[in-house]
């Protein structure tokens, strides 16, 4: 079992592959089109050309609660929770696909997993979610994500704008989930944290993958720094 | 005092039309950010409809309601796909000269239906006005906040109980993210027009009895129900229901204390001044949109 | 890594920004920044997403005020000016995004950048005076000027969306610089380029600073920030991390950590 | 480019506005030896209710006198727009009138405003104009070639408040409808009042799409008035008789020949009981005794209206019957001069109608009087005269 | 650019203006084709705000009242000569457009339409309950036909030149100020407020002073409205009227001149073939406006032209 993600014009005919039960993460500075892919795979951009497979079917024209129902979920970036509505309700709609699968009993199942991994959800079941703190929310977006029992997971930036120490909760987790047999992407900017639980690993440049390789060894790469930081500086013009 | 409180009860049985025909426009714009200037003919629909069941055919109320209810809001299902959901270019003052057209047409078709003439029918129940202090309060008005009240209890269950209204209420928050969860949000927008006109067809149907019904009705009462769910803050639901309430109050008031002739301006005056002041309106909270 | 930022201060500053904070609903966007941009410098300003890069870009612009400290344009405070009025002043600004008037031609478009620079108002274009003829013609050479320094003279009458991505950021370049602006801001100019087209915009950057024109860049793509900028300051999470030359921002730890994130193990 | 898609789009313009200015051009008819007599009414719109009729009644009245011969042996023909009652369309019309089609004489149109707006048109192109609306000022300066078939606000007012002096009522609330007909009722009512020894202690107006008047009601009973008087057209003044019996005033409600019809009754339902109206004598023709010199006119009227249309006559077709037949009159060896016409318009006395007994003078373009309107009381759903 | 054109299209709409005030004879086509330059005057002043600067305004025709009152109550009432009057209505519109204009203008969408539509019902109110002025629901009767010095425009060809040629004028201007710095700047509005601003655009003052202007064209053809019918009532100057001029933009298509032409001609005829249709009028009139807005969003003259140039393309390969 493979899924394949296919060239995409957007990003520049980038082709990729993420095997089941592994952590890949795509690495790379802002604007790199980390997101723009992501995005493709979920069908919310439908202009795209290519080929994208999921479990040998193909993600062509679907819209994305075709995608969600197949089983792939996204954590947006900026999470994009609905904060009027309860923590339990935003959880609850995740679950939507579920529930139209007349699978309402796996719901609440589902609804006692995920508040397991977050503990502090449970406590604020019935505060509206635009209330949390950062860190609360993303993981609420997370759980909600799950909810729709997603066999590959996208995560877009999830560690932007919270402290440290919740971005190591939220790995933590990842690590948990894979373990249950959720294949996961991440999308990083904070290469460092994501490399740690990551299998595998993409570098985007400027819509394209410019390195590829296992964690280890892109954590060891200096050119990882490099599509960070830059060339030395003044080495710049010397190429031209 | 007692004329004070006769005012109210003529402010609060309008009041509570202009809220259901606010309730139309908010739950409409909500879900799909757009003012349907046709909503008010939908109101007619319901009251002619209603008229024609009751009085014409004789049949007793509740299937009576019941048909006109779904007959109307069924019509706004058929608007949004055979109107709406095919424009090319869905800018807003395009959909807004398309609702318009709309509008034309349905009073054009009220017209061709029951031509040119008013109808009325009888009250729901034929119980004596009852008196309050000297004022009076008719049974029809007791009527309409009945079910005004519970047409808003039930929407407030409907969008905090049930999962497709969650949607629907997720959907007003961010059609993103409700696609990203696998809400399919164009059915939502279909399910908000059947449920707007549907409300709309409410209002029609429980005004049949106190006013005279007519093709051209309409217009009038859609511009009071826009102007309501503007004061309250277009969008929000009980903003809708405050304020119908208070334009049908402070129109009375204004009627008693001011002068008939300036009734209408009175509501206009309102509205503008809350729009200039607070003009997410009262209870809105929604970033102003622009087009 | 502060006490170098005052060292280099050897021109008269443009723009001087003390103990700026901004806040939005709660959430510190912006926490007392401070820092100067010298006559005729390039500054880069990096940091991570959400580290409030655009905000401050905001509130120089004058899009919203600070909440507090002080921000001054040639020693005059312009905390509270509107947009318009600073770029009257001389800050002047391109997009993210690249904000082109779509709807209108490429020429328009530098037109439209000259406003400030012109002065005739409805009345006098309704009646066309002999002055409104000549300022008219004046514009017209100045746009035609500014389209041969970016290189898009060719293409004066096309549709501005019709363009290439590339030109448009070029054209949306000469827009600004059609202001006559003292200091330039480009809020990530190099997006959406590719190699040998960012190149050419970082020649042109120099060229227009070689103009005299201060240009403060906030950009992503490092190669070109690095090797442009004087000056580069670094923010992370609303905070001024670091301020100084490439060179020593680029091997700085706090600068490391705020981009790679820190090592756990 | 630019240039020619500029060009195009200037072409395709002009093209098409040329050729929608001449494909009216070639629909021009040219006129046949007939007479033809324009017809302008709120077919459609707020005063349908009006014009409706009225136009079905012109029909009516030319079908008949073609029937019997004609004028001088040829038939007269009908053109009749619709103005749905707005003063620019109305001009247009009447303008399409004169210069299209050519017409003899103009008749209509069914409300004030539009009246006025066509009044200047005819003046200047000397055409005999018989108006079907009910306001003063249509005839009021004189206008040489303007005349008007229906009752006047004055006659009607007049009517009332002689009914309410026999009661020996002294103050009076009206309540009017916010438009023209209605200011015009008020005009009268507050300007007769000390006439007849009467005070107006309050006036208050209400919105002609208003779906509840109970707050100008209960500010009229406040002043405790012997009378109420409601001044409008439907379906305005049925709210008004369902909101006074609601609210249990007792005060008698008069109201205004503006809703004398059977729609009017039905409408109001049980709350029309006891209502007091003046009304042109067609709402109670059977009623009417055999001397009555109108009474031959409207019992052929009802009868062909009903059978021709198949509905109940409305008590205000007979405005535009009522022009016709004046009109037929005045235009016999005439040959169709204006000049004519309109000089034997003046000139007609006692021509009995719909609306009255017709005495046209140079001082008096309306030519009815006061006995043109009988009190009506409405009982058990019908019209009873009040004697 | 394309100032050489530009003349020829002028030259050539003066010829088609003369050669129609002359060869037609039936007054009756005169006096459409006076309302055709009537309504394209207000379509050309909505359209400045609404298409260019991309204000929109649903109680445009307020301004439309307060021209046409403003000349009734002066020259009828007082006795001015309509030469005086004109200024006098004109001003007055847009004096009141500027006091709303302050408040009004900071709103946007809806809130905008809404804003503006209230402030139009406030007007439509004012015109029928001040009746010791404005002669009140009844109507102005007696305003007098226009005269200039020697000249009186009380037949209707004489009407139907006066109105052309203020509609020359009003596109000539218009279009000389969508050419200008101004008229940039406001189209520059229209497709970025943000992008606009940062290039050094005062929004607020320039759209302030396009309704200002609006409101004058707007009045302007309510003064024109008002001598051609010597009667006025409030009415004319509803809510409906508003929406049929924004029609009009939008149908024309928006931010086109010729289309303002356009649009006012199409919506001035289109009832007067619809009477064929008589019971069905309403019924096809809103079927054509929810028709053309769904299939051409762009107004008739650009979606007439797209689908021209589709046409060609097609036949070309």
């Amino acid at each position: 079992m493979k899924c394949y993600y296919g060239r995409i014009m957007a990003v520049k005919g980038v082709s990729l592959s993420v095997n089941p039960e592994e952590i890949v993460c795509l690495i790379g500075a802002n604007g790199s089109g980390k997101t723009t892919l992501l995005s493709a795979v979920c069908g919310l951009l439908p202009d795209w050309t290519g080929e994208m497979e999921f479990f040998e079917q193909s993600l062509k024209g679907m819209e994305p609660p075709a995608v969600v129902r197949s089983g792939i979920s996204l954590v947006p970036e900026g999470r994009l929770i609905f904060p009027p509505l309860s923590v339990l309700d935003n959880l609850k709609l995740g679950a939507y696909t579920m529930y139209k699968k007349k699978a309402a009993d796996t719901v609440k199942k589902d609804l006692e997993y995920v508040t397991g991994l977050f503990p502090v959800l449970k406590e604020r079941f019935d505060q509206p979610a635009g209330t949390l703190s950062g860190g609360e929310q993303q993981m609420l977006a997370i759980a909600r994500a799950l909810m729709a029992r997603p066999k590959l997971l996208l995560l877009d930036e999830p560690s932007m704008g919270l402290a440290p120490m919740i971005v190591e909760r939220i790995m933590e987790v990842l690590e948990v989930l894979r373990k249950r047999g959720i294949t996961i992407v991440l999308v990083e900017q904070n290469a460092l944290a994501a490399l740690e639980v990551a299998d595998r690993g993409y570098v985007f440049e400027t819509g394209s993958v410019v390195l590829q390789g296992s964690a280890d060894e892109l954590l060891a790469d200096k050119d990882v720094k490099r599509a960070y930081l830059g060339k030395d500086y003044g080495d710049f013009y010397d190429a031209v | 005092m007692q004329e004070i409180l006769q005012y109210l009860f003529s402010g609060i049985t309008n009041g509570a039309i202009y809220a259901v025909i606010a309730v139309g426009f908010s739950m409409l714009y909500s879900s799909t950010e757009l003012i349907n200037f046709a909503h008010g003919e939908f109101v007619m629909l319901g009251a002619l409809s209603m008229v024609t069941l009751a009085a014409g055919f004789g049949w007793p109320l509740v299937p009576a309601f019941v048909l006109t209810v779904a007959a109307v809001g069924m019509a706004g299902l058929l608007f949004e796909r055979l109107a709406i959901r095919p424009v090319r270019q869905p800018d807003h003052i395009v959909l807004i000269i398309i609702t318009v057209g709309a509008s034309i047409f349905l009073r054009g078709l009220g017209m061709l239906i029951w031509g040119k003439d008013a109808y009325s029918m009888q009250p729901f129940s034929d119980h004596p006005p009852i008196d309050v202090a000297g004022a009076k309060l008719l049974a029809q008005s007791i009527w309409i906040l009945v079910i005004v009240m519970a047409l808003t209890a039930g929407l407030h269950l409907f969008y905090r109980r049930t999962l497709t209204g969650k949607a629907m209420s997720a959907c007003a928050v961010s059609k993103k993210a409700a696609w990203i969860v696998g809400i399919p949000t164009k059915w939502m927008v279909l399910l908000a027009f059947a449920l707007a006109t549907a409300m709309g067809a409410v209002a029609g149907a429980i005004i049949a009895p106190v006013t005279m019904s007519s093709y051209d009705m309409g217009t009038v009462l859609g511009l009071k129900g826009f102007c309501a769910a503007m004061l309250g803050g277009l969008g929000s639901l009980w903003g809708a229901i405050l304020g119908g309430f208070l334009l049908g109050i402070l129109e009375a008031l204004g009627v008693g204390f001011v002068s008939s002739g300036l009734k209408d301006a009175t509501a206009f005056v309102l509205l503008l001044l809350v729009l200039y002041v607070r003009p997410q309106g009262i209870i809105g909270s929604a970033e102003v949109k622009r087009f | 890594m502060n006490a170098t930022a005052k060292t280099m201060t050897d021109n008269a500053a443009l723009l001087e920004i003390k103990g700026v904070d901004k806040k939005f609903g709660g959430v510190n966007a912006l926490r007392d920044i401070g820092f100067c941009l010298n006559q005729g410098s390039i500054t880069g300003l990096i940091g991570p997403n959400g580290a409030g890069k655009t905000t401050l870009f905001n509130l120089i612009t004058g899009v919203f005020p600070a909440d507090r400290g002080e921000i001054r344009f040639k020693g005059r405070p312009v905390n509270r000016c509107r947009v318009h009025e600073l770029v009257r002043l001389g800050i002047a600004r391109t997009f993210q995004n690249v904000e082109l008037f779509e709807n209108m031609t490429v020429l328009e478009n530098i037109l439209v950048g000259l406003h400030t620079r012109t002065k005739c108002g409805m009345l006098e274009s309704m009646l066309r005076f002999p002055r409104t003829i000549r300022e008219e013609k004046k514009a017209m050479t100045r746009a035609t000027e500014l389209l041969e320094f970016v290189g898009l003279q060719k293409y004066m009458h096309q549709r501005s969306s019709d363009l290439p991505f590339g030109w448009q950021r070029l054209l949306e370049l000469a827009r600004a610089l059609a202001a006559e602006p003292g200091l330039l801001l480009l809020d990530e100019p190099a997006a959406g380029l590719n190699m040998s087209e960012t190149r050419e915009l970082g020649e042109l950057i120099k060229q227009i600073k070689d103009q005299g024109i201060t240009i403060l860049l906030v950009e992503h793509d490092m190669s070109l920030t690095m090797s442009i900028s004087e000056k580069i300051v670094v923010l992370d999470q609303g905070k001024k991390i670091a301020e100084g030359p490439p060179r020593t921002v680029q091997s700085d730890e706090t600068v490391m950590a705020a981009y790679l994130g820190k090592a756990k193990k | 480019m630019i240039l020619s898609a500029k060009w195009r789009t200037v072409l395709t313009a002009a093209a098409v506005a040329v050729f929608m200015v001449f494909s009216q051009v070639c629909l021009a008819e040219a006129s046949g030896d007939n007479y033809k007599i324009g017809g302008i009414f709120s077919v459609t719109g707020p005063a349908s209710f009006l014009g409706d009729p009225e136009k079905k009644s012109m029909n009516l009245a030319i079908e008949e006198i073609n029937e019997a011969g004609g004028v001088d042996g040829r038939k007269l023909e009908a053109v009749i727009y619709d103005t749905e009652g707005d003063p620019s369309k109305t001009v247009t019309s009447v303008g399409k009138l004169i210069n299209k089609d050519r017409v003899t004489a103009i008749i209509g149109p069914s409300r004030t405003p539009t009246t006025l707006a066509a009044i200047p048109r005819v003046q200047r192109a000397e055409l005999p104009f018989i108006s079907c609306a009910a306001g003063n000022k249509i005839v009021e300066p004189i206008k040489p070639w303007v005349f008007k078939t229906a009752q006047s606000d004055i006659q009607a007012v007049a009517s009332i408040y002689k009914h309410i002096k026999q009661k020996g009522i002294k103050k009076v609330g009206i309540i009017t409808v916010a438009n023209a007909f209605g200011e015009s009722g008020k005009e009268q009512l507050q300007e007769q009042a000390s006439d007849f020894g009467i005070a107006v202690v309050r006036s208050e107006s209400f919105g002609a799409d208003d779906t509840d008047m109970t707050a100008q009601l209960t500010k009229i009973r406040q002043e405790d008035p012997g009378a109420i008087i409601c001044w409008g057209t439907n379906p305005g003044p049925a709210v008004v008789a369902k909101n006074i019996k609601q609210l249990d005033i007792k005060t008698p409600l008069y109201m205004s020949h503006g809703v004398a019809s059977p729609k009017f009754i039905e409408l109001a339902g049980k709350a029309a009981e006891d209502i007091l109206l003046p009304t042109g004598k067609i709402l109670v023709a059977d009623l009417l005794g055999e001397d009555d010199p109108q009474k031959q006119v409207l019992s052929n009227y009802i009868e062909a209206y009903e059978s021709r249309y198949n509905e109940t006559v409305s008590g205000f077709g007979g405005y535009a019957y009522d022009a016709v037949y004046l009109l037929a009159s005045a235009m016999k060896g005439t040959g169709g001069d204006k000049e004519k016409i309109r000089e034997n318009l003046e000139n007609i006395s006692n021509h009995p109608g719909i609306s009255g007994v017709f005495n046209f003078s140079k001082t008096d373009h309306n030519g009815l009087d006061p006995s043109a309107f009988v009190m009506v009381r409405i009982k058990n759903g019908d019209w009873k005269l009040v004697e | 650019m394309g100032d050489r054109s530009q003349k020829i299209i002028y030259a050539v709409f003066v010829l088609a203006v003369i050669l129609l005030g002359w060869g037609i004879d039936n007054a009756y086509y005169l006096q459409m084709l006076i309302f055709i330059g009537i309504n394209t005057l207000l379509a050309l002043s909505l359209n400045m705000l609404m298409g260019y600067a991309g204000q929109i305004s649903l109680g445009h025709a307020a301004f439309y009242g307060i021209g046409a009152y403003v000349t009734a109550i002066l020259t009828a009432t007082y006795q001015v000569p309509p030469l005086l009057s004109l200024p006098a209505a004109v001003c007055m519109a847009m004096f009141v457009a500027w006091i709303v204009g302050i408040p009004t203008l900071r709103l946007s969408g809806y809130y905008l339409g809404m804003g503006t539509l209230g402030f139009g019902m406030i007007v439509h109110i004012v015109f029928r309950e001040w009746s010791s002025v404005t002669g009140g629901a009844s109507g102005f009767v007696g305003i007098p036909p226009l005269t200039a010095g020697p000249l009186t425009f009380d037949s209707e060809r004489h009407y139907f030149f006066l109105v052309w040629t203020v509609v020359l004028l009003a596109i000539i201007m218009c279009r000389r100020i969508i050419d200008s710095r101004v008229g940039r700047a406001l189209r520059a509005i229209h497709d970025g407020e943000k992008a606009a601003a940062a290039v050094g655009v005062d929004t607020k003052k320039l759209k302030l002073q396009v309704f200002v202007l609006s409101a004058g064209m707007a009045a302007l053809a309510g003064f024109l409205y008002a001598h051609l019918i010597y009667f006025i009532s409030p009415g004319t100057f509803g809510f409906v009227t508003s929406i049929r001029i924004v029609t009009m933009v939008v149908i024309g298509g928006m931010a086109s001149i010729w289309g303002s032409l356009f649009g006012a001609s199409l919506l001035t005829l289109l009832p007067e073939w619809l009477h064929a249709f008589s019971e069905f009028e309403m019924v096809v009139y809103g079927l054509i406006l929810m028709t053309v807005m769904i299939f051409l969003p762009r107004g008739l003259t650009r979606g007439l032209l797209d689908i021209y140039e589709r046409y060609r393309k097609n036949n070309d390969r």
